[in-house]
């Protein structure tokens, strides 16, 4: 899909409109993945996160309405302050900073370069890092966000267009979600398991890679 | 699943409304959900504030009241409130002396509680938090998330309710909270999962001879799964355990109130020793009748006068629950004067209630 | 069968000596089984005692305290105690002002209880003895056992308990013990069947969607089985079963103190009526945790104020339960100012306090 | 079996010791019932009767050892006595005072005539109905004991030796025990179920078959 405004492949290529599909599409994917969510949340935690993201999403929903005019910044932050105020658990606060800290980058923008986009992704996994404090292997989202962003970056400077380097990001967030499997969990619910967590797959790894990819779907 | 609800997404709320119509003294507010006492905030008084998920009850709600907590926010069934429920909760109980919030050490919990101290924080309240994490079967090391936050709580929030009751102020109610929690050493175990009436079915499959060993208050499967045996074999292991359990030392971050920042502490927790006097409080998992728990206590005595240990006071009952879960936990925490005063004072709330 | 207990023949003993260690206030008596307060005999004090089938707790032994029994006799589980068991009990409470018996109206307790009552007669004990008969779910005629005794024994125990602490006499104890159980009317529902320790299985077997109404307090059947429905539907019919009840007439035998024999007395039972009061106890069997229980309340508290009753007052939890079934059952007892007055009075047992 | 004491078909038929032996009996049948009787009372009771009985005959057993040398009053009082102070329950007052009414014709006797059997046993159901107020057709132990007595009295009066007239009693008590099967309950805790009784055996006839059954091989 081609924006009027596209000048070069650096430019002007994420608009308002799909970032609006991204947030309706991301609530599709977790009211779809409810059950699946909570199964995984069920050996190694309190069998909640597909019934926390699918209701933090609907609450989104609710509100997406009242900013559909407002610009790409804005959207997000109310995105992140719906999810905040209605998801409650681990992923509440670290989805809502994600999206909060989001939209710093892309305030009063309605429509995004590939450097916004990057920007904006980088600053909310910043914000999920500096809230949660996991480090990479610890057996959380942060082990999905990482890989996928290094992904992200690293095609963009090898000359892909958005929509490949996205594939690139998306790939990368389910490798680093199927990597998760092999990890001793040290932080969130999971840590209380010690060996048990391990052959697990991390169901917060998991909703991220199903939000990165409903943004490449929003986008393609 | 056979539970006493109607539609899934109203349980919290309705469990709520029939707290607000059976305890008119408390103020329920439904929209967010949190629970303050009827007369708050109180002239001159701390707020003595809790939350987490639902699930657990009558921990939080049901330890609102005189002599206890100033308000709780519960969040969905096993799931951390938000910080907008904990603000709105802050406010509502806020006389000016501040707010002191006791948040059980889970990362849930733990994060949203941070953002709801910075929110009360940035209207100029003066907030302390202090972390609870009591729980033994966790075997930590300095890079997790830490032990659990269980039974010590209702010991905590019984204590510091007092204290705050008495006139104790802000800084004085978060050390006796620090202190209460570093006396204190929790352990749990299943005999069945429960539930989660959203998820409709058991978190964890357990066999007819299996027992789940160190569980935590989630329904979230524990530390080991072992075949089952006598309450006495039982009680005598999680005995040891926590009357065993070596000094233990963490990080916790804590609110600076002057400053306005997150300070992180290094606490460490001496081990119980023989000649310390406890609180021991052998505690339902919701669905264990108070007769069984009577058979732990019987062996719990035995241990710890082996021990040395003396049995100041006891608490029997299902006070922090897992839904319908079958199990127990067993807590001790140890006293001193300040503590037992307290623990002795009156109490008026829908879930404990004595000299009042 | 996954409990937490030891050998199964030890199983009521070890919970007695559990309660012994943990509530030293009470004299608790292993061969043969009861408990007493620790004080007694009180001095010029009506001894008010009541015992049945282990399984039941708190009832009847966690009610023993200052304010309500006196003692309390507890027989293996489910099965009604023995007659020397509570002529010991009786002789141990009698201070000389004599021994009511509140006795739950099954043929067991009833003939265990005569034997004892007359006993205690030969011995020149001025005894009592009041049949507590309030469950709705039994339809009765004049030529069966009757109502079976059940929620409104926890009302009647704490009110005669406080009025025989405020120095009613005999005589006026049993009266009023007699006017309360004729204003109590209960029902009560299983989602599960409870198993009995030493028959290691399920006493009845439930589908996954059915559920058991008019259950009565010893994990037997009910009165029908129905398919598993929301609280509100569960609620409402039990609800209006009991506000609607009929008058109910039926014979009992109560002891004449004076004469030394047995008279028979035919006692009729007013329905409730718009414009009463009531004490509103939602009570679970065990098994259903308290927050359940809140939604329970929502749906009775609707429908009492649909009929014109009021809630004076309420008591929700787990106090005269069946083992570890999972169900509830709710009282409703008509009030008056003798009745408010005693139910408000200071009482002081492990299993229901406050005021003290 | 004859003693040596045996003038007439009428006259000291039964011995102490085979009165001894019927408890010891009663108490085994008991014993190796448990479960069966439990069963019984789990539709239509609180699945506890075998229990019950099993518990009161231990007991029973117990005390015995102390009245062996005494009399068959003396030995049927001390087993009533024993079940009253250990079997709680219904059937506790009940089979308690069945025996501490049989005891009463038969007290400071070594040895029993038939009339004395009958004399016993009918003292017995007396003392049963007595306490228990239960009528023909209740779906109670009464039910087994009432066929029972009857049979034995009229074999007896048609001239049976006291074997052939106790089978007879036997038989009385089998067929009351399965007539109770169609029965509504009106006594005891089966009457809560009012309809739903029907269909069910009656744990306590069932007993009561037991106890006769036993008493029949003591004296075989
Ligand atoms: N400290 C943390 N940093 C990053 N992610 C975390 C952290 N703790 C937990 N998570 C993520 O949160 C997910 C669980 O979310 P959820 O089930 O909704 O909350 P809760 O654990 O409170 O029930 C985990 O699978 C993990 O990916
Ligand atoms: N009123 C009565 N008269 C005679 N027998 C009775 C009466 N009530 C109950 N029973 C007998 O008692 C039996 C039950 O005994 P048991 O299970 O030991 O006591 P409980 O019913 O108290 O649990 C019934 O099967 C019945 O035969
Ligand atoms: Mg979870
Ligand atoms: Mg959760
Ligand atoms: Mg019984
Ligand atoms: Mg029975």
């Amino acid at each position: 899909m081609l924006s009027v405004l596209t000048l070069s492949q650096n430019l002007m290529t994420v608009t308002k409109a799909e970032i609006l599909k991204w947030i309706t599409l991301s609530a599709d994917v977790m009211q779809e993945n409810k059950q699946y969510l909570t199964d995984l949340d069920s050996p190694i935690g309190d069998a909640d996160h597909g019934i926390n993201m699918a209701r933090g999403f609907k609450k989104v929903l609710e509100r997406l309405p009242t900013v559909q005019d407002k610009d790409i910044g804005n959207i997000l932050k109310t995105t992140g302050m719906a999810l905040i105020s209605s998801v409650g658990g681990a992923s509440g606060p670290l989805y809502g900073t994600f999206f909060m800290r989001a939209a710093a980058p892309v305030m009063s923008k309605e429509v995004l370069t590939d450097d916004d986009l990057v920007a904006m992704l980088d600053m909310g996994l910043e914000g999920v890092i500096s809230r949660g404090r996991a480090n990479l292997g610890d057996k959380t989202m942060v082990d999905g966000w990482t890989p996928a962003l290094e992904a992200l970056r690293t095609a963009f400077a090898n000359g892909a267009d958005t929509k490949t380097a996205m594939q690139a990001c998306v790939a990368g967030a389910e490798q680093g979600m199927q990597d998760t499997i092999p990890m001793l969990a040290k932080k969130g619910r999971a840590s209380y398991l010690g060996e048990r967590s391990v052959g697990h797959q991390d169901p917060g790894a998991t909703s991220t890679y199903f939000l990165l990819n409903a943004l490449l779907e929003a986008i393609s | 699943m056979k539970k006493l609800i109607n539609g899934i997404d109203d349980v919290v709320r309705e469990q709520l409304q029939g707290m607000a119509a059976a305890h008119p003294e408390l103020s329920v507010h439904i929209d967010p959900h949190y629970i303050v006492r009827g007369d708050a905030p109180v002239a001159g008084k701390v707020a003595v504030i809790s939350g987490g998920g639902s699930g657990h009850e009558p921990m939080h709600g049901g330890f609102v009241g005189v002599g206890m907590l100033d308000g709780a926010c519960p969040g969905e069934v096993f799931t951390s409130p938000t910080p907008d429920q904990m603000y709105e909760c802050g406010m509502a109980a806020n006389s000016g002396a501040g707010v002191l919030f006791l948040v059980k050490n889970y990362t849930g919990d733990v994060m949203n509680f941070e953002m709801a101290a910075e929110m009360l924080a940035a209207e100029g309240v003066p907030v302390q938090s202090i972390l609870i994490d009591d729980d033994v079967a966790v075997k930590d090391s300095l890079y997790t998330a830490g032990r659990r936050g269980v039974g010590t709580t209702v010991i905590i929030e019984k204590i510091v309710g007092a204290a705050a009751e008495a006139g104790y102020n802000l800084d004085q109610c978060a050390d006796l909270a620090r202190k209460v929690n570093s006396y204190g050493r929790s352990m749990g175990m299943a005999l069945t999962s429960c539930i989660v009436p959203a998820a409709g079915k058991p978190t964890f499959d357990l066999g007819d001879d299996e027992i789940e060993i160190g569980i935590g208050i989630h329904g979230e499967p524990g530390q080991k799964r072992m075949p089952m045996t006598s309450a006495d074999a039982i009680t005598e292991m999680m005995a040891l355990e926590i009357i065993e359990d070596d000094a233990y030392t963490r990080t916790v971050r804590e609110w600076d109130t002057e400053n306005g920042i997150w300070v992180e502490l290094e606490l460490t927790d001496e081990p119980l020793a023989a000649g310390d006097s406890v609180i021991a409080f052998v505690n339902s998992m919701g669905g264990t009748p108070v007769s069984e728990l009577y058979a732990v206590y019987r062996k719990l005595a035995a241990v710890c006068e082996d021990k040395g240990i003396t049995i100041a006071r006891n608490l029997i009952g299902p006070y922090i629950t897992s839904l319908e879960m079958q199990g127990f936990s067993i807590t001790l925490v140890k006293v001193d004067d300040e503590i037992l005063k307290f623990w002795d004072a009156p109490v008026n709330t829908p879930g404990l209630r004595w000299g009042a």
